[in-house]
């Protein structure tokens, strides 16, 4: 039977279950094939912060949304427009999210007597009325999924219900009719030694995409076109996978071994759990005893010639402050990338926020600054690791880089470059004594970077560390001159590098009076909010820092050009503060501390309330 | 990268790299030496610069990292390369150094604070890791930087002036923490005992791996005497030498010795009661570090006879050696090239638009 | 204050405060346990709420300072007061509750990565201070919260996400640590062993000072089965359990035992062989922790026979014990009042303008 | 013979020698016997950097500078007027800040070949000229000491030798009319057990005392008349007395036991060491393994009802940054006393600067604001420690109290209070559940503090700890709202205290168009600066920040209020940063970063040109 079909330009899709209901797979095999297909998209897990918290309870709802189009896309949406959702904990915690008339699909087997209660639900939401507003799809799934999978010998029924996720899959393949190849290849190659598990998975995707056809209660598909690109080739990637490959090729580049140290922590555990894996560029890694010794691993490493690195989050951060102090009166180059999360203290480990800008600034004792670089998007996490890393070495000087949870996690497509037009980076060792017979480890160039001489270069010995150095020499001194002289030096170098960035662009209107500025993960979402301004005939303009110190030299030029500078950000309000102090203009703020990024939506009615 | 000091062991005496054989002057730098006088780390100081030459490492591939305190400073008197870092963070700073350069010699000077009290994490994790480090712990048993507080090691109801009506707590044994840690080399000596202290310079330098060398160090400001037992002159007589495979006895005339009881405790005794064949045999390459703790509690403090010399030196693989020569051979035979990174972008899923 | 529980000793089944026995719901909070199904640390926490109620320290004087790691989560689960402190920090948080209020009877919580990677300094300090806590390290030698990497008591060339070419690492381990470290009370337990650990805890809470209580526990999830040989059904017979003043032996029917060979070391043996005269009497009360430690390495690793229950127990000051309460009377008699302070104020050399 | 005695309205002497000639100690007696005259009096000491450098060097040199005066005065001047200095290097180090025709007094017995290489002198100053500019007394004290002590059996000429600052004493006692009883006294009681010791001390003091009246080339003395001070009782404290004695005042008036973890470090183990010796007030002082370990055990203390404190120094601040953001949210009593000193790392460890503002506000990941609160001037420290006890204690929050090295080590005369005036402190211990029978530990009062429920309170047990809590009852919450909520109330409670502090006082001037802002330690010398710019007609207006955050409710107020702002710091410009970006004034900066306090000459100069 031929079904009706619909073209969408965007839609969200949110997979909702339990923690063991493999929703994070279903939503990267659905993004994986959209992808394929051309359509532009982003994706944003959200893992339950339990470890495995009981099954069935709210506690335990792992969700993925992704959202697609047919045209480029920031965000990972706002409202979803259809909601998967396996179990009654899973309806409860997203059902709000969904937008009204949305559809929601729901696994009927999963909505059993003991699961409405771990769901705190007095009624059955099925039957009471709780889903008037929406349209409905009632699936036993885990039964048909069971069904689908008889007579596959030495597959019980119990590990036939476990993929029932793919189940899932199947039909929202259907409805949004992605390519069934892809992921039917996927499953051969993942279960390619468990011949048994591949065939159940099969027999689960095609049940599903199956049911989507011949369904009753199905009458319309839809179909979202590819969105215009520019041409070239692409993959998904994540924003740890990113500066994974942005940190090995600013490793390739410079010929700097890579070497990273780091203790565990989430969502940093992820890039040092990607780059080890990593042996074919060399790359070392270190799982430390704890933050402080990591950063201190780095910078022993780059002591010797190597590629320093250390990632880490919140509470790591304050551990490596001492540390980061020391490299910049070392000066060597040091990289810590900061996954920001919700904080203060432990806060909510798995949630996001983007609050830790002001601790990069100024979270050390004494007089210590050092250059920051944030990431903008997943993908941009590449060029930004790739920055931090130029910044890093041709100004002997620890970077701090800063990234986020959604960063982190969230996906989108990647125009893969060719490694050959990637700039390479000389590291320039001192091989000769500066000046005449002696080495001067703190003369300076011109860019005020000194030497960088590594052990086992003849005649080079010297000796640094944390007590005030003389200018040139690099001996300890305590004399109140020198002191003033190093501290100018020191703070002149950071502030140099503003000659050696970008200028900030700015997506101006004619007309507009309000400049949305903003800084790390609100890339996609203001550049979202802005269009839909624009859309409705607002004049907005838009303008977005990769370097956040120092701040590209037009920075005050920008902000006094606009009657109102408006600041989204997701803490209580920190560019904020550093634009309104260097150029005393009166910036506002837009400020979302939730643990969640900001959506385009939200900001949309933000901006329009204040022009 | 050349082969001497690799990871961390030497062949003593190599005669180094076809250089010119080196001498103490190729390690002594201009820097004038700021210690009280008469403290001990002058002893220990001329010491290490007399001995490095034996081992044929040039200055430019030996590295001294330090950590903050008197002892701390010591790095500033060598002529070779050092880093002089913060508050009890060196053997992770040096572990870092050694894993990305296996070529380099590298040496830790620390204190009792700075190892045992704000660094005593890194130190037990170097230690089991067995980074190939040697660190030489200057023992004084005090703070002197800071002008005399208590350290870790102090003897308990120490008066100082954080504690003018006496330390309360108990302190740590040295070498019976490291041991607890897994290391793999264990020793005591004394600085101004320039031959012994070279002997055990010279046997950390030869053993693979992480090395922990406990000075007894006398601060004579802030703790002047704390070892004068086994120190002062005339007393070498409580210095009990262990020396591997040898029995176990000290004394102007080497008349007394270690034996172990019936309950198996090990204890003093007069070779002329027990007779030579009851003293225990010192076996430094036990693989069980049973007996070397036993011998780091014979002495509880260095107030009478107090063992010194190698309670323990066996053989175990070093921290990431393995790893570290298959990473270093991809990186040097074909090294990682562009071509390698288009591979890598494009490995997993991808896709084109024309 | 109350005497009992005061410095961490109680006596058992002191029948409480006058208050009716206390029961084991009276230690349950009202919170939903978060552990994956399956997870060793219910049965701790089963065991722990049973026990408790024989100490007769009611819930309001009982404190629970866990670190972050799933073990962390422990502190939640118990209706007494608590502080979830931040990552390996427990130990010195409890001090300085300890020193504060002697009162009190604190247990710590901490798992192997929050007690021996990030931790590993305040736990090793704590022991040798000798203050009243009562330490579980739930040790899954795995990284269970941050979901799976290894821990310093992980075995060599473990796989995990950390390490997919294996672990490079040497690991702790941590009853030798301990050891090493001055600790008063040592001793080892099993999360399903509800009996012994039972006995184990009773001890602990006995002991007047530090003790830390090592519980193999199982982590389902990332680090399955790591405890099987000692801890599986059926496995009891690799249980070597200690029990002060008698002879070590073990096996189904006890027909092995551990005795000393002549050069000292320790091994297993077959009683039959042996003979029941040659077999080790357990002493946890030597003053002097060689036997201890020589134990701890009697298996390196719990694949075989492994000893457990209670390792070491001696008596030592407490921490600042005396001080204490020599502050605590200053304070409670004569409540320094504004007339002393006026007399602080004016000491030395003060001079009036009229 | 009768000398000529003239009268000056203000002195400023410098005692300079070797680290083990005694100079810390001749000066503070010097300054205890000028306090009894009732002159006014700052004194700053300057110690080596290195433990004990080789006798002789220029590293060794020991100083000790007291600024005396009949008129109330505010720093420990910048000129001294003369300078006694032991050897040669102690010249050369101190000879430059010597006014032009100052009285230098130098020991011509210290005046040997070694010595004068050890200064790297190439002649002797005393011959080539270098002193053609200043009144030379050459005496050799060495030896006239040794002369007078003669005869005391017990005394070797070596010991006798070391008496020569009591020497040096005398003769400068003589030169501005110290009593002599005063001293006597002193060393009577000092030396009460050694007796031999006392007579060579004393006959070396007379010596010295009576050399300067018999002298030739002595011909006039100087007398300072006592200055008018406010009636009562004084004694002379330093910054680090003070402020014990605030914390053991605060512990008496709240009852509550006074806790003190600290991990040496200079210049903060003073206080440790001050306070290690009050058991008689039930102080609880412990010596921890690190600052972190330190900065928990405060916080464990104050879980368990106890005033917990912490006093440290730049490096330990970044180690404790983890600990104090646990106590944000833990939200207990916590004092984090932060003596600044020379930074960036290990940094110059003996000198002063405070550049750690910035970090006290933002250096811990996460948004976790806290109350900052300065010490002004050494005595004052006692206030603020009172003042930031009391507002830990109210709001339930940690408190960080920044003083520095300057503050801690000079002296000035401390109008000491009568104990009974000072106000009392409930810590109003919870005792009752909050709620009918359950007991609500995050249930806010109307400052938005929560209960303070410490074990052994039945029926109030609870668990706290570094996740985000759900309001009101504290469980771990991570819903979004929530965090919002929490996040907010937790700003909203330190930035309340604003209701509960003093308005920022000015000392205006009719006319002025100049204010001049300050915190911490730069008050005497902004006073002063502008009492000098006064003198000679200038129009300038001066106000002083006790309070960092929140800041006085008035403050925008009055920066608004005047043209300029200039704000003088010892940092490169951080409060500056703070008062613009909230007011959006053009406040200006006068920085200096030596190491060194700000003096009211050049202060003075930096206002004129401004104006
Ligand atoms: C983070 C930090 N805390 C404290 C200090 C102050 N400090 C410097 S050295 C030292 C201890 C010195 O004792 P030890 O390590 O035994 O060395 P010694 O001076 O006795 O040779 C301390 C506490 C510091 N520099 N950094
Ligand atoms: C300063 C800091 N670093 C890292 C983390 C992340 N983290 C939380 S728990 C943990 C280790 C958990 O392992 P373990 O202590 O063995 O406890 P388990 O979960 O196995 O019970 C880590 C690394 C953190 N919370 N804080
Ligand atoms: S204080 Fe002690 S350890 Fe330090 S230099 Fe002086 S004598 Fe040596
Ligand atoms: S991860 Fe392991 S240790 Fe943590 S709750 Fe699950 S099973 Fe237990
Ligand atoms: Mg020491
Ligand atoms: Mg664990």
């Amino acid at each position: 039977m031929n079904k009706a079909v619909e073209e969408k330009e965007r839609v969200v899709v949110r997979f909702a279950g339990d923690s063991g209901d493999g929703m994070q797979l279903a939503g990267n095999r659905f993004a994986a094939a959209t992808a394929l297909i051309g359509n532009d998209l982003v994706t944003l897990p959200d893992f339950p912060a339990e470890i495995r918290a009981p099954a069935g309870s709210l506690a335990g709802v792992s969700a993925f949304q992704i959202h697609f189009a047919s045209r480029d896309i920031l965000t990972p949406g706002g409202q979803p427009n259809v909601l998967v959702a396996m179990n009654p904990a899973a309806l409860k915690t997203n059902l709000p999210e969904l937008e009204r008339g949305g559809i929601v699909m729901v696994n009927e087997d999963g909505f059993t007597e003991p699961n409405l209660r771990k769901a705190e639900y007095d009624a059955n939401p099925l039957e009471d009325g709780t889903l008037d507003d929406y349209k409905v799809l009632r699936v036993p799934m885990t039964s048909m999924t069971v069904r689908a999978t008889e007579g596959i010998d030495g597959v019980s029924s119990r590990d036939a219900a476990r993929s029932k996720n793919l189940f899932a899959l199947g039909v929202v393949s259907w409805m949004y009719s992605r390519p069934v190849d892809v992921t039917q290849r996927w499953i051969e190659q993942k279960f390619a030694s468990k011949p048994t598990l591949a065939e159940a998975n099969l027999a689960a995707f095609k049940a599903g995409y199956n049911f989507g056809e011949t369904a009753e209660l199905l009458q319309v598909h839809y179909e979202v076109k590819p969105a215009p690109a520019e041409p070239g080739t692409y993959r998904g990637i994540n924003g740890t996978t990113a500066a994974a490959l942005g940190l090995i090729s600013a490793s390739v580049r410079s010929d700097l071994p890579l070497f990273l140290a780091s203790y565990p922590i989430t969502p940093a555990s992820e890039l040092l759990h990607e780059l080890s894996r990593h042996k074919r560029f060399g790359v070392r890694t270190v799982q430390a005893e704890d933050e402080i010794a990591a950063a201190n691993m780095a910078l022993g490493a780059s002591f010797g010639g190597h590629l320093g690195v250390s990632v880490t989050s919140g509470p790591g951060m304050d551990l490596k402050a001492e540390t980061i102090g020391l490299g910049v009166m070392l000066e060597l180059p040091l990289l810590v990338i900061d996954v920001q999360r919700a904080g203060p203290s432990t806060g909510m480990p798995t949630k996001t926020e983007a609050a830790d800008l002001l601790m990069a600034m100024h979270g050390r004792h004494g007089e210590s600054p050092l250059p920051i670089v944030a990431a903008a998007t997943p993908a941009q996490c590449f060029d930004a690791a790739l920055e931090a890393v130029r910044i890093a070495v041709t100004y002997r000087t620890p970077v701090i880089l800063l990234s986020d949870t959604f960063l982190a996690n969230s996906t989108e497509p990647w125009l893969v470059p060719d490694a050959a037009d990637l700039p390479p980076l000389d590291p320039g060792f001192a091989t000769e004594p500066t000046n005449g017979g002696e080495f001067l480890p703190y003369r300076r160039d011109e860019r005020l970077a000194r030497p960088w001489a590594i052990p086992g270069t003849k005649g080079l010995q010297h000796v640094i560390g944390g007590l005030e150095k003389e200018d040139e020499t690099g001996n300890v001194n305590y004399e109140a001159d020198n002191h003033a002289v190093m501290t100018r030096l020191r703070a002149d170098k950071v502030a140099g590098i503003a000659d050696d960035i970008d200028e900030l662009v700015v997506d101006h209107q004619d007309g507009a009076e309000m400049l949305v500025l903003g800084w790390g993960s609100t890339f996609g979402a203001i550049k979202g909010a802005v269009r839909r301004v624009r859309k409705r005939g607002g004049k907005v303009a838009r303008a977005h820092l990769y370097h956040l110190n120092p701040l590209p030299r037009n920075t005050g030029e920008v902000v006094r050009a606009y009657d109102k500078v408006l600041v989204p950000e997701t803490n209580t309000g920190q560019l904020v503060k550093v634009i309104r102090a260097e150029y005393l203009v009166d910036a506002q703020s837009y400020t979302k501390v939730e643990g969640l990024p900001i959506f385009a939506e939200e900001l949309d009615d933000a901006i329009s309330e204040r022009l | 990268m050349s082969e001497h000091g690799g990871n961390g062991a030497v062949e003593v005496a190599s005669g180094g790299n076809g250089s010119p054989a080196l001498t103490k002057k190729d390690f002594a730098s201009d820097q004038e030496t700021r210690w009280c006088p008469g403290c001990g780390d002058y002893a220990i100081l001329a010491t290490v610069q007399q001995f490095l030459p034996e081992l044929g490492v040039p200055p430019e591939r030996t590295v001294f990292v330090a950590g903050i305190g008197c002892a701390g400073r010591f790095a500033y008197y060598m002529n070779t390369y050092g880093v002089h870092g913060i508050h009890g963070r060196a053997p992770a700073l040096a572990t870092g150094l050694a894993l990305s350069r296996p070529d380099l010699s590298i040496w830790v000077v620390s204190g009792d604070g700075d190892s045992l009290s704000i660094g005593g994490n890194h130190l037990i994790h170097a230690l089991r890791r067995n980074v190939p480090l040697k660190i030489l712990l200057f023992n004084n048993q005090i703070y002197g930087l800071t002008k005399g507080q208590y350290s870790p090691t102090s003897e308990e109801g120490k008066v100082t002036k954080s504690t003018p009506f006496g330390s309360q707590d108990h302190p740590f044994n040295p070498l019976a923490l490291a041991l607890g840690a897994e290391a793999t080399f264990v020793a005591r000596t004394v600085d101004t005992d320039r031959g012994h202290e070279a002997d055990v310079l010279r046997a950390a330098a030869e053993h693979r791996g992480s090395a922990l060398i406990e000075i007894y160090q006398n601060c004579n400001v802030f703790n002047d005497g704390a070892f004068d037992a086994v120190r002062a002159k005339g007393r070498e007589a409580n210095q009990i030498r262990l020396e591997h495979g040898k029995l176990i006895r000290f004394g102007v005339e080497d008349e007394r010795g270690v034996v172990r009881d019936g309950g198996g405790r090990l204890s003093l005794a007069d070779v002329a009661d027990v007779g030579e064949d009851a003293l225990l045999v010192h076996d430094a390459h036990d693989p069980n570090p049973s007996l070397a703790f036993a011998l780091a509690h014979l002495a509880e403090r260095p107030t009478g006879p107090t063992p010194i010399g190698v309670f323990r030196a066996v053989e175990r693989p070093l921290y990431a050696e393995a790893m570290t020569a298959e990473l270093e051979k991809a990186y040097a035979d074909a090294g990682p090239g562009t071509d390698d990174l288009d591979a890598l972008f494009r490995s997993g899923d991808t896709w084109t638009v024309e």
